[in-house]
């Protein structure tokens, strides 16, 4: 058996499984920094509330199940879901919504299947979703980009009243409380997309707040494949389906879509094809259906986002290849050393009637 | 009341539906004598998953009837030689809930060993045993095939002198047990040099590290 | 053309019989504990659905409608499903014993499928004409041949998954119909019917 | 097949064999129908009543009918009775009728109605079918209410609200809210509908165990009967 | 066999349509035993939401007076509307309109649609809709009183522009999360009441246009 | 370097050899006392062949080969058969199996086998030699070379393959056998391509290896005389380059097909000690009786290559090469990825032995507990068979055997690569061992099950038979009492009746008679193809059998109702 370890003579690949999502909690800080920067001391709020709820009830969750608490926790992976659920919320969410959102997905989501590893779905993702549906109004209420410092930044006792449930941002100016995402989907029926721009009724800078938090993104994902924490197959499959789909409806129709790099840069693509897709637990995992599983993301979320009610898809994309990833999975076997051809699926016989 | 009866509508509706039952009647007649088949292939699955052992157990004569007997709703759970696996093999080929087993499991595979000296030669395990493991004439010691026999223990009570036990039947090489699982070590072998210089909080019999 | 893509999306994905509008849950929780019996499963219920879909149409239009007994649809339908199922399991039985191997226990089971009686009925209300009709049950059963095969595949591995005890079975099936219910959530919208 | 005590049958109808919990049979109607307790009780009632009825017609009929003709008599069987009811309740109980809408149709499909038929009422004596109608469509009512009003409370925070289109209009101000300003949409919407019957099912699952926990306490072990065929004929 | 087909065939159709005979009796025995009720609650159903809408002051009779208009698709009405006037004898007091909304959250969205003679709104009832329960069926009189705001206003009441939501720029307040609900109904309402601002004579006189 | 072709997957763990390749290769001391395991190849255990009490020479055989695939096994020192008894195997598991122990006088008297020119010597010859011998792999899986070699036979061998990638960390018994004797290997590859009908010789060796590649290199050029030509092919390190079917693959561009041999390729596979020792066996007439062994481990205070006596106790060996009893965390037998922990220190030196490591706790750490399995997918970029590790661990863990099959279990060579990389820590090949073990004993009961049902059949044909014939016995007796009775009243419409069973029985006895008829051919091709094992020939057996039963008795009952049925003329 083998006797010898990576974890003795690491070479760029982290090799205990707390190590890797230690690796993943420190590729959100940029992003995370840039969110801040540009939203303000709601992020932190959501998160520093996200995490003690996460772990709190990862630890009810262990001992319920009578599993070892400690040693358990040490995995770190609560701490993901956590953190990855926070910053997912809209800044300064209250805290019954976001403890809402962490039951859905430590307690449902992951120790009803029975805990790290066995999760079929995302937990982010489901409280996510959860929340989504539940409480559409605050669920689409963002601030605006008024940032952390600046004259019309948010002071923190506001973000704190706002925590507590006491203040909501319904009182504030509806138009702020939009992703550019949500405030295209929104533009008036009759408005083209030129005269969306160029009345813009997006604040000033929002866009490019959006896309420097996208890009702060982009730097953890780069840290990410240059830790092997993620494989290139999903970030890159999603990304480029989405991208595609993205141009040939823009060709297509350019008055009333948006352009492929507001696709990629004014939502959550970035963040989710680099953190929320690649989550491995309810991932496909062979290499080749990554590149699937990848793909079907990318084609969903424009999908929803082009036709569907919701502003942004990547956590219904995400839950929808989770549903599908086992299946992917049977059937995306590689060529096996020494036979001819791959020989997937449950049955050669029956399995060729799906579609 | 004879008005509402004879009311045309009414009329009309129950002459429809009649003829267009009348009509598909007839269709489901004609399937059913035309495309007529004899046998059931279920029953052969079932009887291939149960073990063989024609022991009588499950309180069918045999495992074919056994098998029948599931084929038309019986209770898949009464065949100890089968034990869980051959449970889960039923459940999973019909669609049926696992159940846990009616009775106990076989502790483990067993062949008949007829003490030869004691023997009288009555022939009476000979017409028991089902599968004809035993050979011998009357008046004869008789002798236990090993390679054939089941292990059904049906010989055992027929024996007037009760010459026949049952025995281990050795299982080839021992099963490789799968590792424990999350929060567990691998199991290694216990170092059993120095036994001075070992710290006493190793587990001390080499037994238990061998088989946990 | 786009049309009947359109019906397809609509009935297959966000109007799925099973998920969002609660149609054929027996056999969707019944028979999706392995794979291969589901993808049994799937076939039978697409060959059902279209065909009885068709037939129902065929008999409200031709028989019920001009003798205005609209009001015996139920039994006309139910009828109809019962005959269809058992003429197809007459048939595959005899024609085909290596499809009946896969079928044969699938095709009862359908009869008591509501999805059936569901997309006959639910057809009747859209007013369709005969190829809206197929279209309509074949897209519900594309729908429901879908979910229940990805179901399958999702079952197959929650059976090696440490689910805790209360949960095993059929409440962690639940749990998980529930999620997938939750995600095909994120097609709402998408085709409007 | 023996005949099973009434007592059985009820015990089997209400908990150990339900048809909502345990068989998974139902389960359309059950979801659909459940988002409050009037719709729930509402087509509980009809449902009741047609396996009452269901089971006794198969049970009357049941040397008669035989062989390929069984289902489709089965089902017409049942039909009838469900056109019936629909007629009935556009008569009586019209907003109720509008309120179920397709569902009341589709308690000919409702699986539990067949199921009972073909597994029970068609091998059994008129009283106890009668008996299990009654018992499987109680359980099957009762899982019903219980989500209905699982539902209708944390969904919307209301308990018995219009009551008055099943009852009359002297249950109009049974209505209550318990939770002012909830609106927790998740339990209203499909997906809620699965999560509650899950939580039901396990809530069952907990109580059985416990149960059977406390049984076995009483009753340490029991002796394996031993019963067993001789194989020494010739089978066939 | 030969002989053997037809006499299956027979035997099942025979059997079939029995049981058709039975059931489709039976069913359109109870149908013609409650088809008078049924219509009688049809009616008092409709009446009784048309009420609700209608003018106050009528006599009653709501049901009786109805009237036909060519279809005007330009404001929606792809088909010959016919619409119920509320009179008090031969004093035509206004009249009730059925409005289908396209464009709802899952599908069309059916109202009806009080009126006075001057073309103010007497009341907006949903009778139709498949919106989601929770969000968009707060449209409903029974789950809120969203629906009521509509009384008493008119084409110019709120001023031009005002027949949107508040997000599109309009004044009035969309359901929260159910913005697209919203907006369907208003467009409706605004459309129809342009209908009737084009058609002054809609409610004129006790006898214009086709009675049926 | 730039290598035409490559396998999937692979890791490269530090290697840790220059501890014992240090040192040059030693002599270990005779042992007092050897401990000789009957079962230490694969195949059958040999048959002892001596008795209590009885002098053995050093190269006697003392026990043979009993079977199709067995080795013989010869005394490694001279003295005494002290005992035959169960003895502690060197295994991780601690099993215990017969071994004969000889106890050692003191010198080494040799008793070798008469030398053969493997150039002029039959192949007949040479075969009988390596059996003799007890020649076996020494690269791992100890599989008889005699056996191996018989495989022109079936297939055409052109490139015989010379392992000596030595892949694995720690290990380096390949090395100083190259160092040492690189040109009696070349002799041997020689040998053994003459053997397999080969055309020419490759020899992989991982770059790791500098001056065992010199030293072949010099013994290459020095027999560049002879006609079988030799090619060296420095291969880069990696893990696991020295499985054969990797190898292959990489020298050759070749894949061993899965279930299939090296052969089918038209390749040969061996390591350079088998090589070694088969030349020994033919040129020298020496048995084996002595291999070349790593020591190795910070626990031993003189780490090295030795040649060790089979059957030397692991102990004593260490002992020489100065063990720290105090520092031993660890004793492997093999390499850290494949090889076994040992137990004790009791246990024999088998021909199976390469590698001996005493580790330090430092060195070989306990393992870390088992995490949940996330499905990184890490262990599948490793995987040399390109496999999805984790889906078979899934499987294995959940005993989903024929799904762990589908996705070719026995595909997988349990090389540990997937263990090591995996985060979770998960003894993956472990899992994988368990599940093939319990698949193939489901598949041993599984055929048990059709062999009994079959049996049944039979017994139940036999009883049915032996009825008919009683019935037809009765029928034959009744006819000869009452011969000219008169048919009843009425015959006609009785006659109907069994002249339809009549019909029918014949119909059931032609049926009987083609069953019995395809049994026969079932049989004969099985029995002719000799691919099939005893138990499946038996069971056929058993199944024609039956057939004859049943044909049996359908033609007793249709005798029986021909007698009822006779007119009397
Ligand atoms: C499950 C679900 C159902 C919804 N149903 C409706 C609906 O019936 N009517 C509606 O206008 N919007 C509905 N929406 C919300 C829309 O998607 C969209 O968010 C909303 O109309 C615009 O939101 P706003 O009013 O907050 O601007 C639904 C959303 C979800 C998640
Ligand atoms: C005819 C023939 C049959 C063989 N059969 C086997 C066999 O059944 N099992 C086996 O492990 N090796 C068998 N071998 C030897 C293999 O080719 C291989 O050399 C041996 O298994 C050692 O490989 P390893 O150390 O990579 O495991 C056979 C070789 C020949 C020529
Ligand atoms: C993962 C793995 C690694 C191996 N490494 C070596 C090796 O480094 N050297 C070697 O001679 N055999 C190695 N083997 C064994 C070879 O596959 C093969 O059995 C051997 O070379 C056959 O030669 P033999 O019959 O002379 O033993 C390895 C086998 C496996 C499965
Ligand atoms: C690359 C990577 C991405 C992850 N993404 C998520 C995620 O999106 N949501 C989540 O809840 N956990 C995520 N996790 C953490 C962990 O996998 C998750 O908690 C498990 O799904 C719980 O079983 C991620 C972990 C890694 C290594
Ligand atoms: S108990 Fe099992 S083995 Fe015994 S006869 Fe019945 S089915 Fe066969
Ligand atoms: S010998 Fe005895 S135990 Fe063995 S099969 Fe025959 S009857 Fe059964
Ligand atoms: S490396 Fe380990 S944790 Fe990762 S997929 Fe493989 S087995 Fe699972
Ligand atoms: S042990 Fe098996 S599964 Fe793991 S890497 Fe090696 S061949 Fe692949
Ligand atoms: S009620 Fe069973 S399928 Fe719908």
């Amino acid at each position: 058996m083998s006797l010898m370890h990576a974890d003795q003579t690491a070479p760029r690949r982290p090799a205990s499984t707390a190590g890797v999502m230690r690796w993943l909690l420190l590729a959100t800080l940029p992003g995370i920094a840039a969110l801040t920067w540009h939203f303000g001391w709601g992020v932190l709020t959501n998160l520093g509330f996200a995490a003690v709820a996460g772990i709190g009830l990862e630890a009810a969750m262990l001992r319920l199940r009578g599993r070892p608490v400690s040693a358990t926790l040490a995995d770190n992976s609560a701490l993901v879901t956590a953190v990855l659920l926070g910053v997912a919320l809209p800044p300064g969410s209250a805290w019954w919504l976001i403890l809402i959102g962490m039951v859905a997905a430590i307690v449902v989501a992951k120790h009803l299947y029975g805990g790290l590893g066995h999760n079929l779905f995302n937990p982010a993702m489901v409280g996510y979703a959860l929340l989504l549906v539940s409480f559409p109004g605050p669920m689409s209420l963002w601030p605006g980009p008024d940032g952390l410092l600046g004259p019309e930044a948010r002071p923190l006792g506001e973000t704190l009243r706002q925590f507590a449930g006491l203040t909501s941002l319904e009182t504030l100016d509806a138009l702020s409380g939009a992703t550019p995402l949500d405030a295209f989907k929104h533009k008036p029926e009759a408005l083209m997309a030129g005269e969306f721009w160029a009345g813009t009724p997006l604040p000033e800078g929002a866009l490019t707040a959006w896309r420097q938090v996208a890009l702060a993104w982009l730097a953890g994902g780069a840290l990410l494949l240059y830790k092997r924490v993620i494989g290139w197959q999903i970030p890159v499959a999603m990304l480029g389906t989405l991208s595609l789909v993205a141009t040939l409806l823009y060709a297509g129709n350019p008055s009333h879509q948006g352009s492929p790099l507001f696709h990629l840069l004014g939502g959550a693509a970035i963040f989710g094809a680099f953190f929320i897709a690649t989550d491995p637990v309810s991932a496909a995992t062979s290499r080749r259906g990554k590149l699937l599983y990848g793909a079907g993301i990318g084609a969903l979320v424009m999908a929803i986002r082009a036709a569907g009610a919701y502003p942004d898809a990547v956590a219904f994309a995400v839950l929808l290849m989770n549903f599908a990833a086992p299946f992917i999975d049977y059937y995306s076997e590689p060529r096996v050393f020494g036979h001819p051809a791959a020989t997937r699926g449950i049955r050669a016989d029956a399995g060729e009637e799906e579609r | 009341m004879l008005e509402t009866l004879l009311d045309a509508d009414l009329v009309v509706a129950v002459l429809a539906l009649v003829g267009l039952a009348g009509g598909f009647g007839a269709l489901l007649g004609f399937a059913g004598e035309r495309f007529r088949v004899e046998g059931n292939p279920v029953v052969e699955n079932i009887d291939a998953l149960l073990p063989q052992t024609q022991c009588g157990q499950c309180g069918y004569p045999g495992c074919r009837p056994y098998a029948e007997a599931i084929g038309e709703g019986e209770e898949i759970n009464k065949c100890p030689p089968g034990g869980e696996a051959t449970i889960a093999a039923l459940a999973d080929l019909l669609g049926r809930e696992v159940k846990p087993l009616d009775g106990e499991a076989e502790a483990m595979p067993r062949v008949a060993f007829i003490r030869e000296a004691e023997c009288i030669g009555c022939t009476k395990c000979i017409q028991a045993c089902p599968v004809d493991a035993i050979l011998g004439a009357a008046r004869h010691m008789h002798t236990v095939i090993a390679d054939e026999c089941t292990g059904c223990d049906l010989c055992l009570e027929p024996c007037p002198v009760d010459c026949i036990d049952m025995l281990p039947r050795d299982a080839g090489r021992e099963a490789i047990p799968l590792p424990a699982g999350p929060g567990h070590r691998p199991v290694l072998p216990t170092p059993a040099w120095g036994a001075a210089l070992i710290a006493s909080d190793r587990p001390s019999a080499p037994e238990e590290a061998r088989h946990g | 053309m786009t049309d009947f893509f359109l019906i397809l999306v609509g009935t297959a994905l966000v109007n799925n019989f099973v998920l969002v509008q609660f149609l054929g849950l027996c056999p969707f929780m019944g028979v999706s504990s392995k794979l291969e019996s589901a993808m049994g499963m799937s076939l039978a219920t697409t060959f059902v659905l279209t065909l009885s879909s068709v037939a129902s149409h065929l008999v409200y239009h031709l028989l019920l409608a001009p003798l205005g007994l609209e009001y015996l649809r139920t039994i006309a339908f139910i009828l109809v499903i019962a005959v269809v199922v058992q003429f197809t399991e007459l048939v595959v039985r005899k024609t085909s014993p290596l499809l009946h191997q896969v079928l044969g226990i699938f095709l009862p089971l359908i009869t008591t499928n509501c999805a059936v009686l569901g997309v006959a009925l639910l057809t009747l209300n859209r007013s369709s004409d005969f190829l809206e009709a197929a279209l309509y049950g074949f897209g519900a059963a594309v729908g429901f041949s879908l979910v229940l095969v990805l179901f399958a595949a999702l079952r197959e591995r929650l059976a090696t998954a440490d689910v805790p005890t209360p949960f095993r079975g059929a409440a962690i099936a639940m749990v998980t119909a529930s999620l997938m219910s939750l995600a095909f959530m994120g097609f709402s919208g998408l085709v409007r019917l | 097949m023996t005949t099973p005590s009434l007592g059985e049958v009820s015990r089997h109808g209400l908990w150990s064999n339900n048809p909502a919990l345990v068989q998974l049979l139902g389960l359309c109607p059950l979801l659909a129908v459940s988002s409050s307790v009037v719709n729930a009780l509402g087509l509980a009632l009809a449902t009741l009543l047609v396996l009452l009825g269901s089971n006794v017609a198969v049970s009357l009929i049941r040397h008669q009918v035989t062989g390929t003709l069984r289902l489709p008599a089965f089902v017409m069987i049942i039909a009838a009775f469900v056109t019936c009811a629909e007629l009935l309740m556009a008569a009586y109980t019209f907003e109720l009728y509008r309120i179920l809408g397709i569902f009341i149709p589709l308690i000919v499909t409702n699986c539990a109605i067949l199921g009972r038929a073909e597994a029970f009422a068609s091998r059994q004596p008129l009283l106890p079918s009668a008996t299990d109608g009654l018992m499987t469509g109680l359980g099957f009512g009762a899982v019903l209410v219980l989500l209905g009003g699982l539902r209708e409370l944390f969904g919307q925070g209301t308990l018995f609200v219009g009551m008055d289109l099943l009852l009359g209009p002297a249950a109009a101000g049974w209505g209550i809210t318990v939770f002012p300003d909830l609106d927790f949409l998740f339990l209203v919407l499909p997906p809620g509908a699965f999560f509650a019957t899950g939580l039901l099912i396990a809530l069952k699952n907990v109580i059985d165990d416990r149960l059977e926990r406390r049984r076995l306490e009483r009753q340490p072990d029991r002796p394996r009967e031993h019963r067993r065929v001789r194989v020494t004929g010739t089978i066939r | 066999m030969s002989a053997a087909l037809p006499r299956a065939m027979g035997r099942a159709a025979l059997g079939l349509a029995t049981f058709a005979l039975i059931t489709a009796g039976s069913v359109a025995l109870t149908r013609a035993l409650t088809a008078e009720r049924i219509a009688d609650n049809r009616q008092a159903s409709r009446h009784r939401e048309v009420a609700a809408v209608a003018p106050a002051g009528h006599d009653g009779r709501l049901l009786d007076h109805v009237v036909s208009r060519p279809a005007a698709p330009a404001f929606g009405f792809e088909s010959p509307v016919s619409l119920w006037q509320a009179r008090d004898g031969e004093r035509v007091l206004g009249g009730v309109v059925p409005v289908t909304a396209p464009g709802g959250y899952s599908g069309d969205i059916a109202l009806v649609v009080g009126l006075d003679a001057t073309g103010t709104i007497t009341g907006v009832r949903v009778t139709e809709h498949r919106e989601t329960p929770g969000l968009g069926d707060r449209i409903e009189a029974r789950k809120g009183d969203w629906i009521e705001q509509f009384t008493g206003h008119s084409l110019a009441n709120p001023p031009a522009g005002g027949w949107a939501v508040r997000q599109d720029g309009g004044g009035v307040d969309a359901l929260t999360g159910a913005t697209i609900t919203s907006r369907a109904v208003i467009a409706a309402l605004h459309r129809t009441l342009q209908w009737v601002e084009a058609r002054p004579a809609l409610f004129a006189t006790a006898d214009t246009g086709e009675t049926p | 370097m730039a290598e035409r072709f490559d396998f999937p997957g692979g890791i490269t763990p530090p290697t840790r050899k220059a501890r014992s390749t240090r040192a040059p290769l030693r002599t270990a001391p005779l042992p007092r006392r050897v401990i000789l395991p009957l079962d230490q190849h694969a195949g059958a255990p040999a048959e002892p062949c001596v008795e209590l009490g009885q002098r053995v020479r050093t190269g006697e055989r003392i026990a043979r080969a009993s079977g199709l695939i067995s080795a013989a096994l010869h005394a490694s020192i001279t003295g005494r058969v002290a005992a035959i008894e169960e003895h502690a195997l060197p295994a991780g598991d601690g099993r215990r199996g017969p071994c004969i122990v000889i106890e050692g006088e003191g010198e080494d008297d040799w008793l070798t086998l008469p030398s053969l020119d493997w150039r002029q010597a039959p192949q007949a010859t040479l075969l009988e030699r390596l059996d003799a011998a007890g020649v076996v792999g020494l690269g791992g899986a100890a599989f008889p070379t005699q056996v191996k070699a018989r495989i022109r036979e079936l297939h055409a061998i052109d490139t015989l393959v010379v392992n000596a990638a030595e892949c694995e960390p720690y290990i380096s018994a390949d090395d100083l056998t190259l160092r040492h004797f690189a040109a009696d290997v070349l002799e041997g590859a020689r040998l053994m391509a003459r053997l397999a009908g080969a055309e020419r010789i490759l020899v992989g060796i991982e770059d790791d290896k500098p001056e065992a590649l010199q030293a072949l290199q010099a013994a290459r050029e020095a027999s560049l005389a002879e006609a079988m030509p030799v090619e060296i092919r420095p291969i880069a390190t990696r893990y696991p380059s020295g499985g054969e079917r990797q190898l292959i693959k990489r020298l050759l561009g070749r894949e061993v097909p899965s279930g299939g041999l090296p052969a089918d390729v038209g390749t040969h596979c061996h390591n350079p000690g088998t090589l070694r020792a088969a030349l020994a066996a033919v040129r020298d007439g020496v048995p084996l009786v002595e291999r070349v062994v790593t020591l190795t481990g910070e626990a031993l205070a003189r780490p090295g290559n030795v040649v060790a006596r089979l059957g030397t106790p692991i102990g004593e060996l260490l002992h020489f090469a100065g063990l720290d009893p105090r520092a031993l965390h660890r004793l492997v037998m093999g390499g850290p990825m494949m090889g076994e922990a040992l137990g004790e220190l009791a246990s024999p030196v088998v021909k199976a032995t390469n590698c001996l490591i005493a580790a330090t706790r430092q060195e070989l750490p306990d393992p870390p507990p088992e995490q949940p399995c996330i499905r990184c997918g890490a262990c599948e970029e490793v995987c040399p068979a390109s496999l999805l590790p984790q889906q078979l661990y899934w499987f294995a863990r959940g005993r989903e055997h024929d799904k762990a099959e589908r996705f070719h279990l026995f595909d997988c060579i349990e090389c540990g690569a997937c263990s090591y990389v995996c985060p979770s820590h998960i003894p993956l090949e472990q899992y994988y061992r368990a599940a093939k073990q319990a698949i193939r004993a489901q598949r041993r009961e599984a055929a048990r099950a059709d062999h009994a049902r079959h049996r049944f059949e039979f017994r139940q044909a036999r009883l049915a038979r032996e009825q008919a014939e009683k019935e037809a016995r009765r029928a034959a007796r009744k006819r000869a009492a009452a011969p000219a009775a008169r048919r009843p009243a009425g015959g006609d419409t009785q006659g109907t009746a069994p002249a339809a069973d009549l019909r029918g029985l014949r119909i059931a006895h032609s049926a009987a008679t083609a069953a019995e008829r395809k049994a026969e051919k079932a049989l004969a091709r099985a029995a002719e193809s000799g691919e099939a094992d005893p138990a499946s020939l038996d069971d056929l057996e058993t199944q024609l059998a039956t057939a004859r039963e049943n044909r049996q008795a359908a033609e007793a009952r249709l005798q029986a109702a021909r007698d009822a049925e006779e007119k009397p003329a």
